[in-house]
């Protein structure tokens, strides 16, 4: 089951999904036993900005059917503060379950996002970086990476600044998340990742007054709701680009991960499943192991 | 260090589920889970089913609060107090016994105790009063006193050495919960039972005669606030059981912050149980189901 | 409740999305009870294209997780066999039920769209059109409604051809949503109408061979799955353009229903709930009717 | 004309759930449904939690044929032939008496009777077998004659006038299903009951000693397909109820096709039962489950 991934060796190819652990609490609240079944074969930070972030006023979740929105609003320390407080422990703890870290970052202008690469750069401990790049644009308002054009040209501009693999986080709120991924690859990309939460939103329930539900207007849709459109999207993309792909998307269990893998995926996330089990990502790998190599029939090509 | 939850959830069977006037009490056999401290609580989800409710949900599991840690037949047993307020409480008080429930827990931050020789005033409110059993429970341990077992209202027990439970609830219905509490007084919104008003008019009293005492409150936010704001006043140590919709109760969504005086604080790591002083005001959100 | 929609009086917010009922077959399937229990104010046409089409091959349908994941393909007997087969015997049951009939059309190209327009500007018991953009540009292959600008010259070629009112049935699947209402808006649409379906594709199960499922490939996800998609979309748009919204996606009950209404839709429309309850319609509005008119507070402004 | 349903679906109590070997027979109290004929079928979906099962599912209901329709204690009963394959079918299979199930039916187009003088020889695959039942009920019921009610295979019984029932299954426990119909003669493919093999190969001596008999069949698509292509080449009437996904049952949703010599064809309103002699093949996945 072990996997190549832009040159890191993992154990499986189950990841989780950006912001939906938290390794440090979870050592809190699990202790040994999370070193004991650690779930996953690396790990994903949330997203950090340069500058510290609050997040979003509560209410912060609205329960869908089948599915989760949040609008947490990417709170965070700030670059300074992660490395200060969060990357010793993060990296120490995982060295000991023989994982590598990842850092998501995400910066509003590529000027911002140079300058979070520049320093992930320099940190030994930092494995790879993420780029999320569903940050909305300052003059537009929409995504960076929503707009074909703008990504590859941010992407090229910051690419010189990491050496280590760039995963670029793809928005799916898009037209055409396939062109969207071979415009990162343009740009010089080593990987692409998706699917990010879909633009979604609630309205308070009975009882309560009549605003939006969440504290930050809108919110991203997660979890089984969006597992189908996660599938189409991964395939899009994966048959578009020729690097690798990281899949994601409401994945419960081996099965679908291995849709994912099918499509073309090279590593798949567990993201909202963690929340309703925080072993979620080593059952999905055990299940993967379980079923043994496939044959390599990916549908990859015939999309 | 707090008691931690083992990263697997547990698939627990259901010994016994008991109405308790408005309320249920959910008993699941927990022989190999570790013994909570008081104010923690569990992720839970029933095995089977966990969907297709009310608007296709529950998705998520649920927080509760332990309300009881005790020897059953097979080993520890914990017990939950449920109030059926939507979809995924709706779910959990329709199990019968033999049917499982995954449990994630114990979780969070519980109570500490008081001080010694100060007295505990327990605060509670509705469904609220729940993380109050067990610390009651543990504090009679402790002083080897069992508190006097009557539930009367109005027979105002100074003597009671420690424990004393003020309960508000909505109506008679709700205040049969109290049963789950030793020596407790009780407040009615509608005066069916006990004190017509609100539990803080209780606890001004107790607070009155014994400045001295710790409160450990749990309720609806309003209720909360009223304590937070009447403990300020009278600079009274309170720690309070906030709650918030979660969504994985381990740190790991970032779903269930509340605003604390230096900024926001994730309710299932760094509370349920926090410090009132820590609060400018109780958040309309951070309270127990009105 | 009754409401004018576009000069449209109809007796009930409520309709039905393209596609999901047909009248038809109602008949055949409920007779009498269909006509004494109608669940809409207006009736939609699935979609009608000008040349017949025989849909995609089987399977069609996926189930997901709250949701379903349709590859119809838009089947239909084409212009010609709608207006010779269909339409009498369809405004004779809409006559007797007091609803008028809005028909749903799709062309490739403007110059297909403005003929589907002149052809139901000619026939009297065509109401209104609804023109599904969700066609693929056959150049680009993106859906027509995707690109606001081509979207706008679009409409805007076309709207001489018809004096009835038009609705621009938007599709989900574009960065921007609420840019391409305003573009609908821009080339003189009378509404817009939202959200279709996301962009979706599903495997096939253990024991069947690992194709994608859906004979057309991929397909699209309706119902509870996107509610809070189509809120969001909703709420957008209707904060942007303004023209009347007809807001749909997984609505189930009149909650769902008023939440929509809530963020500035003038019409909802039930589509996938229609499948588990054919009454889902009926249910709908007459719940709107018992909570009351509600005094409009309308979020519309305030997004 | 075709029986109709009521536009409004009906929620329905279980009065029954009996094993039937790999089975079960769902019973509902349908005291104001209409009569359906045989072959047609019902929407069905448990009033409570028809969701939250794997995969989140099931969403829409689930099509069933009525396998039987008669007097039970309070009115008339429609009886379902249930084999769980899924999370729609398990839910409905842990249904108990008293729980409640959405039916929008009696749908689709059902099987025309045999001409005057001609036979009916049904033929049942797995749970197929189901509308074979309704059928039989009714064709005994016109013939006056009521068929031999033993079961055993083997005895051939070409006195019977009407209504002999040619049945395939997987192995012994699903041909317990047998018991639904009267006069059977059985085929296994494990050979644990009746004759070792296919169900056509039943079909074929049936159709040598009695070329003038008219086919009903229901089974999975590979022995529909054998009974099309068998019956084609000798020129045999076959009516066949065909199976299909399906989100509605009324025609709404076109999710339902199966091609036809001229086109698709929506399986809920223009089937389940349709003419052999309109289809080139049976499609793949135009069967019951296998
Ligand atoms: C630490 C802690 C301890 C707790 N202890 C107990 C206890 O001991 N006993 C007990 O009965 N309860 C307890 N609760 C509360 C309990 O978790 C909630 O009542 C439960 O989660 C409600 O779920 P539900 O599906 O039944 O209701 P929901 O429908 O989720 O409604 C509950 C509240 O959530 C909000 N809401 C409504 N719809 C949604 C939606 N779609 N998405 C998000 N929010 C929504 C509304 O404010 C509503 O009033 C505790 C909570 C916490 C955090
Ligand atoms: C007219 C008619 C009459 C029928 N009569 C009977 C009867 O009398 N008794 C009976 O037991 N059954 C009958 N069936 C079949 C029954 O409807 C199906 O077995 C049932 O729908 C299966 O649902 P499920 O959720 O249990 O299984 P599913 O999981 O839906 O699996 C059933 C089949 O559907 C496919 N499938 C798997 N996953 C999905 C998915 N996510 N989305 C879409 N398709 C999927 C696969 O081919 C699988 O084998 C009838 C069907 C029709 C159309
Ligand atoms: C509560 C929550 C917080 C998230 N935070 C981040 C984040 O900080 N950065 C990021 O790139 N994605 C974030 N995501 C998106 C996930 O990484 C993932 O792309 C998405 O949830 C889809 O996967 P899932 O359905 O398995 O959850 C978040 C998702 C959730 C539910
Ligand atoms: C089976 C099916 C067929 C559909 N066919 C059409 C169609 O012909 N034309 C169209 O504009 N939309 C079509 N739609 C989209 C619906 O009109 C609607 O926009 C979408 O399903 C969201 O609403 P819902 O979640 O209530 O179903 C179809 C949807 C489904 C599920
Ligand atoms: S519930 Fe997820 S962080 Fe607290
Ligand atoms: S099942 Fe919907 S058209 Fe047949």
């Amino acid at each position: 089951m072990s996997v190549d991934f832009c040159g890191l060796e993992l154990s499986h190819p189950i990841i989780n999904a950006s912001g939906t652990f938290d390794l440090l609490a979870a050592d809190t609240a699990f202790g040994a036993s999370l070193r004991a079944e650690f779930p996953f074969a690396a790990f994903v930070s949330k997203t950090i900005t340069l500058a510290p972030r609050a997040g979003n006023p509560p209410p912060r979740l609205w329960e869908s059917p089948a599915g989760l929105v949040n609008s947490i609003g990417l709170p965070n320390k700030g670059l300074a503060g992660y490395l200060a407080h969060d990357l010793p422990a993060l990296s120490s703890l995982l060295a000991e379950v023989d994982a590598p870290l990842i850092t998501n970052v995400m910066g509003a202008t590529a000027a911002e996002i140079a300058r979070l690469l520049e320093v992930c750069q320099a940190q030994m401990q930092i494995a790879a970086v993420e780029l999320n790049v569903s940050c909305p644009n300052v003059k537009t308002g929409l995504d960076i990476g929503a707009d074909p054009k703008q990504l590859e040209a941010v992407v090229r501009e910051v690419r010189s600044r990491l050496a280590k693999p760039l995963i670029v986080k793809l928005t799916p709120n898009t037209a055409d998340v396939a062109t969207c991924a071979a415009a990162a690859e343009a740009g010089g990309a080593d990987a692409v990742s998706l699917i990010n939460t879909l633009r979604a939103m609630a309205l308070a329930p009975a009882g309560h007054s009549e605003s939006p539900w969440l504290g930050g207007g809108t919110g991203g849709l997660s979890g089984p709701a969006i597992r189908p459109v996660a599938l189409a999207q991964v395939a899009a993309v994966a048959s578009r680009v020729s690097i690798p792909v990281v899949g994601m998307g409401g994945v419960q269990s081996a099965r679908h991960a291995q849709d994912l893998l099918d499509v073309g995926a090279t590593l798949v996330a567990v993201g909202t499943q963690s929340f309703r089990d925080p072993l979620a990502g080593r059952r999905v790998a055990l299940g993967l192991a379980a079923a043994g190599p496939k044959s390599p029939v990916s549908l990859r090509a015939s999309l | 260090m707090r008691p931690q939850a083992p990263i697997a959830r547990r698939a627990l069977t259901v010994v016994g589920m008991q109405e308790l006037g408005a309320y249920r009490v959910l008993r699941l056999a927990d022989p190999d889970g570790p013994a909570p401290a008081p104010g923690q609580f569990s992720m839970l989800a029933a095995v089977q089913r966990w969907g297709g409710g009310e608007d296709e949900r529950p998705h998520v599991p649920r927080a509760f609060s332990i309300a009881r840690w005790q020897e059953g037949e097979d080993g520890m047993e914990a017990h939950y107090l449920l109030e059926d307020v939507g979809p995924g409480t709706q779910r959990l008080c329709e199990l019968r016994a033999g049917e499982e429930v995954w449990v994630l827990g114990p979780l969070g931050q519980g109570f500490t105790p008081p001080d010694e020789g100060r007295r505990a005033l327990l605060v509670g409110g509705g469904v609220g009063i729940a993380p109050l059993a067990i610390l009651q429970d543990l504090l009679l341990q402790h002083s080897g006193t069992p508190a006097t077992s009557t539930g009367a209202e109005g027979r105002r027990d100074l003597a009671a050495p420690t424990g004393v439970a003020l309960l508000g609830f909505r109506d008679g219905a709700h205040a049969e919960g109290a049963a789950l509490l030793q020596n407790v007084r009780i407040a009615t919104d509608d005066g069916a039972v006990g004190h017509h008003g609100l539990v803080t008019d209780l606890l001004a009293r107790e607070l009155d005669e014994d400045p001295e005492a710790v409160v450990y409150a749990c309720g609806p936010a309003p209720m909360l606030e009223a304590v937070r704001a009447m403990c300020a006043e009278r600079e009274v140590p309170a720690r309070l059981a906030l709650e918030s919709g979660m969504a994985c109760g381990f740190g790991a969504c970032f779903g269930c912050v509340v605003p604390t005086k230096d900024g926001y604080l994730r309710v299932c790591v760094e509370g349920p149980v926090i410090d009132a002083a820590r609060l400018a005001h109780v958040d309309a959100h951070a309270g127990a189901p009105a």
